[in-house]
């Protein structure tokens, strides 16, 4: 299979979907003539010209419903925020309005939108353009939360995404744009939904999604070598729906949970699985479920401390330990 | 290049707004009805209004009347307590839906806030479904789901009914790029009120239609008032006239006079239709009931200015009069017309008390496709959670 | 005790620290000449005039982010949202601008702002209106969030919050606003951070904040004498800073936990406090935690289906009782 | 009463736009400078530059040239991987910073985006700390906390560096709302690019200003991209001229000209401490480099367009020249100011190179007022969770 990046492989994933559909149109800030702010969208312009590839003004919340009002009469507008923190100015019309008007029309109105772009910290980039929001959309009835950890899942997901009916939020990662893996060259799709097991172990399950999916594989590694310790990875892909059936199945086995997210803890998609995972698996459990998630704190500037307050696998290391009592 | 707006009506624009627009509470000196225009208006001998046919016109004037008579009847029904929520009464307002929507063609499109029954009845939504919405019954057009302030019919080309303040308005210039993208030949009108206009949102929508020539006309409603507000307590300057810094055409329109809403909306229309560009309008409107039926009305307007409004500017006796003036509509007509909109509003509220309400497994249908449709769904995990 | 409702509760402390700090300035739509779409500030323009109760334009972002920057030189804006739904077009400028400047600054600038407004649902207004976001508000490090039950909890809170020189949010509750109470005639603040044990019990804890908190009360009574059940019943009162302790106490003592919560459940309040119980007192849990909150969809508008889709005393009772296992 | 906006600057406004906007990528035609206005600029004698002494303009000439060499110092650092994230470099635009702030009075408040060096040193930010903050260190005017976009000095009245597009000018108009709560004769200067000018918490923003009467000039610094977005591809109409519909005074600065900037905008920030009004101003400028340092800024504009920009335009060259013909600055001076600039910067570097970088507990600091004044504390139970 060819090695291509995970940048690459959501533009395959768009650039397929923009063959197949002409109701396909990818709008954002930069998508077009600058070929991206992370060079995610290059060469589409070029490819598929401005009628499909549609630079914005600075204008979220604007150009965010132009897009749902535009999904209500058939079109299926692939949406960049330049950063997901950008949500923060189109709060309304991503969770009032995408998720709400099927319901609020009983059901008359899809809004088959996607939106999607990086969530993610490390880049030293601070407090305002760090936001990891997937607890927060996910939160809302009516919508969708995909987030990719590699190249192969980026694109299936990406172009399940673009084919559903109801708003999907897809959630990438700068740090991983440049990440390399296998990707098929015939077309497939990943349903949203399912989540992988990334590792197969029988001691411990880290669950997981996003990078934190990668560095829990390292840690996991160094935990075999050094420790003898077998870690099973499950990787969630998709956070609503959420395959929870996966991740009891591996607690079944383990009987042992970390949760790693790159979120701060409070309400995060950690403390969901957590209620659910204590919930429906309580005499599974043979110890208390721990999380390690961002350090509790807006995202700090300074790289050596931003590398800290996010999970790394070196916390990991020791977060996997401390849950096997050790 | 900049190009300076329609100057006909820049004098227009200069209607009376407070000069004292203090972070305070001073009252605004009520808003007076302005004095009828001296002479005929002009607009009432455009073509789009001289075309009509006596029946035309007559229907024109009956779903005036059918959207009062409803929303009396409903506002019974509120006090009776079978509708929740808010009620946000159109009466007053009425030539604004009607006289916009009668332009519509088959690719034209509305969009609107809260205050939406009457743009519902102007689409020729059906009253039944309508006041069964309003009693949170599932043969109500959102199945109950909506309310009031969530009316829904995209087979009639409505798109709601949006409760968030300047919300619904990019959604609006959405409706009108996917005409142009898809390339028919249509319109789309985003309504709003006049307390919208100083939402964020609808300021990204008018430079988003104008930077990109969508095919939309903005409305405003101007009521002069947002809940308690008068129009000087909130927005500074005038709020057609914003459009020029956008580039954008503007039009002021007298929403008492539904030929004068037909006249200036029908080539605004038209051209975004025909050469896809935008225009923002401020319909001059008034309502005579309070925000929503919650409103008591005592704090911010004297009785007399409704009054005023009433009895010299009511868009029913308005029109009533010129189709009188005009021969079209007789005395017998007009009794008739009324005793037909009161029974049609009477049966409306019986058949939505007659009709059921969501059983608690309603509550989780329509918010996923993938649910609704599992023979279709794609997708694994749970979506819904407890 | 005077017996005062929980609007008028909160009135007095807006009366007593406009009094107290001539900085305390009162903003937000309809708040003086309308006397408050709730009335909540009825009789404030009147008493401290226009200088101090500041009627708003329909501009969210803009007159919350004006409160956030008078805040910054020393202003106190206590700032009404009508609903707190309306979050949603203020979401930028509460969340990355009053959470994150202290932060970003190194701690040189203060931002003492509250904003208040009701956050519930049961009064039929759809989806749109019936957002309580507590849980997506105390996500974000850098903010207070409080929401009282009672009138002598709202009003000794909401001082408090006015006092406080962190960002604080206040979620009330329009169907509380006419609950009545008794609350001292003599002046009383009670600290941020302290939940209140409601009802004392044995047999099951149930942890909740704000309305539900007077259904549980009812349903606990029901408990009592129709099943035999100690209920004990833990008020959070505020969500951030979180008295997980109280919490604790009461696990120790009852071994069951009941978390009942008016919010959509997916990363929800009762999902981070389900995290923390089973993670700190995992040996003191004789079974699974449970969770009531709302039916998982938007906000129903039909009256009847809403009171079903809302937490209520009989939904309550029925999930206490499966809790006990019966 | 609608009042219009400044006349005399209305011709300036015609500036050239591109007449295609639409909704795809059409290049804008380059931005050509405008040829220098025939004839001395009237603001040159100005009272407010006749005023000053030849040692404050040679101070005002300095900080133009602090800057410069502080940005080309720290893209070097960001070069050699000293420095993370964004760096947004201000060369080229320094005039605008340095002219508006050396009017600031002692109740004088400013805040800016992310493009914040130039304001920070113009209100005279010591460049070690400012350095320091580049490099993530504890030493860093934000503790290492906000990095680039995140510069803050509230003793000196400087309230950041805001990293949201359009977020910080709301904050600018609460500035305002304080000085003028608390009766202080001051005013806010909230600055901008021209890309923010389409966030609606910036209209939001004027409406609250006009409407209040608040002692706030918003300024947008007009570059002429917004990224890789040219002006006419990203706004609808002229961008100054917005104010109108809000009923607010208006003004067209060039940018490149110190004394330009200051004839202009020390009447409306007289006004503003005065009268308490705000203004809307558009200063014309431009940036050498790309967007931020990662922009290899190859595919929207031209290098002969940033090169006539250099070569007419430069705002230090334009001030030298200045001073030089009016005997206030020799080549020796000019030598001097270069050499020491220099070392300042790179003092600063070494100075930043040196310091420590905060430690992990830091990371939970400056969270809280509370947590950090915890013998203050008032309030119990957990403030952080893990
Ligand atoms: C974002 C937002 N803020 C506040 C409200 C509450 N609200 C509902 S209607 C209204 C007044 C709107 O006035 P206007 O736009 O003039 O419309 P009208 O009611 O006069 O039709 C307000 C403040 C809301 N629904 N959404
Ligand atoms: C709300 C938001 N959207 C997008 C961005 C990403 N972004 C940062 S700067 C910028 C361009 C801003 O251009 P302009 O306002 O002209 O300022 P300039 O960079 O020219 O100084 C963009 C799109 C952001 N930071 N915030
Ligand atoms: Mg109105
Ligand atoms: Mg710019």
């Amino acid at each position: 299979m060819p090695l291509i990046t995970y940048r690459e492989a959501l533009r395959h994933a768009m650039a397929e979907e923009l063959t197949r559909d002409e109701n396909v149109v990818i709008l954002g800030e930069e998508v077009g003539q600058f070929h991206g702010a992370y060079k995610v969208t290059e060469g589409l312009l070029e490819k598929f010209g401005p009628k499909r590839i549609v630079d914005t003004p600075i204008s979220e919340a604007g150009f965010i419903g132009l897009g749902v009002g535009a999904s209500m009469l058939g079109v299926r507008p692939v949406m960049e925020l330049m950063f997901w923190s950008f949500y923060s100015v189109a709060f309304d019309q991503i969770l009032n309005n995408a998720a709400n008007i099927r319901y609020m029309s009983g059901g008359q109105i899809n809004c088959p939108i996607v939106i999607r772009g990086p969530a993610n910290g490390g880049t030293n980039v601070g407090a305002t353009h760090s936001h990891t929001p997937e607890n927060i959309l996910a939160h809302h009835p009516g919508v969708k939360v995909v987030v990719p950890s590699t190249p192969y899942d980026a694109k299936g997901l990406l172009k399940s995404a673009i084919r559903d009916n109801d708003p999907v939020f897809v959630l990438e990662n700068t740090i991983l744009y440049g990440l390399e893996g296998e990707v098929p060259s015939e077309e497939y799709l990943i349903p949203l939904g399912h989540a992988d097991v990334k590792r197969a172990g029988t001691d411990l399950t880290i669950v997981t999604y996003g990078r934190p999916v990668i560095q829990s594989l390292a840690a996991a590694q160094q935990l075999q070598q050094e420790h003898n310790l077998s870690v099973e990875i499950v990787d969630l892909r998709t956070i609503r729906p959420l395959d929870i059936d996966t991740v009891l199945a591996s607690v079944r086995k383990t009987h042992r949970v970390l949760i790693v997210e790159e979120q701060r803890p409070f309400c995060g998609v950690g403390a969901q699985l957590a209620y659910m995972i204590q919930n429906e698996a309580f005499d599974e459990l043979d110890a208390p479920i721990q999380r390690l998630g961002t350090v509790d704190a807006p995202a700090i500037y300074s790289p050596p401390a931003e590398i800290e307050q996010l999970p790394n696998s070196q916390r990991i290391l020791k977060a996997a330990l401390a849950t096997m009592g050790s | 290049m900049s190009k300076k707006s329609t100057d006909k009506t820049a004098a227009a624009a200069k209607k009376t707004t407070s000069a004292a627009k203090t972070g305070g509470a001073n009252a605004a000196p009520a808003a007076a009805p302005k004095p009828a225009a001296s002479g005929p208006n002009p607009s009432h001998s455009s073509p789009v209004n001289t075309a009509l046919s006596a029946d035309e016109k007559v229907e024109l004037y009956r779903k005036l009347v059918r959207i009062r008579r409803f929303e009396e009847r409903s506002l019974r029904a509120y006090q009776a307590k079978k509708i929740g929520g808010f009620l946000h009464l159109y009466i007053g307002q009425e030539a604004v839906a009607v006289g916009c929507c009668s332009l519509m063609g088959k690719d034209d499109h509305v969009i609107t806030a809260y205050r939406d029954h009457g743009h519902a009845i102007a689409v020729g939504m059906d009253t039944k479904a309508l006041m069964a919405e309003l009693y949170g019954k599932v043969t109500g057009c959102s199945k109950g789901k909506g309310g009031s302030m969530h009316y829904f019919d995209p087979a009639r080309n409505f798109w709601g009914g949006h409760g968030i303040v300047g919300g619904q308005v990019p959604l609006g210039a959405g409706l009108a790029y996917a005409l142009k993208y898809k390339g028919l030949k249509g319109a789309a009108m985003a309504f709003m009120g006049d307390g919208a206009v100083n939402q964020g949102a609808v300021h990204e929508a008018y430079n988003l239609a104008s930077l990109w020539s969508l095919p939309v006309v903005f409305v405003i409603e101007n009521n002069g008032y947002s809940m308690g507000t008068s129009q000087a307590r909130s927005s500074a300057g005038e709020l057609a006239t914003r459009a020029a810094g956008y580039d954008m055409k503007w039009e002021i329109i007298d929403g008492h006079d539904l030929y004068d809403v037909r006249a200036k909306m029908e080539p605004l229309l038209r051209r975004a239709r025909e050469e896809s560009k935008p225009a923002l309008v401020e319909i001059m409107t008034y309502r005579y009931r309070g925000h929503s039926v919650a409103d008591p009305d005592k704090t911010y307007r004297s009785k007399t200015e409704i009054e005023d409004y009433q009895r010299t500017k009511d868009p029913i006796n308005l029109f009533r009069a010129i189709l009188q003036s005009e021969g079209a509509l007789t005395d017998e007509l007009i009794e008739k017309i009324d005793t037909e909109a009161r029974s049609e509003a009477d049966f409306a509220a019986d058949f939505a008390e007659a009709s059921p309400f969501p059983t608690p497994e309603d509550i989780q249908k329509d918010v996923y496709w993938e649910a609704d449709n599992p023979s279709q769904r794609t997708s694994g995990g749970r979506l819904f959670f407890n």
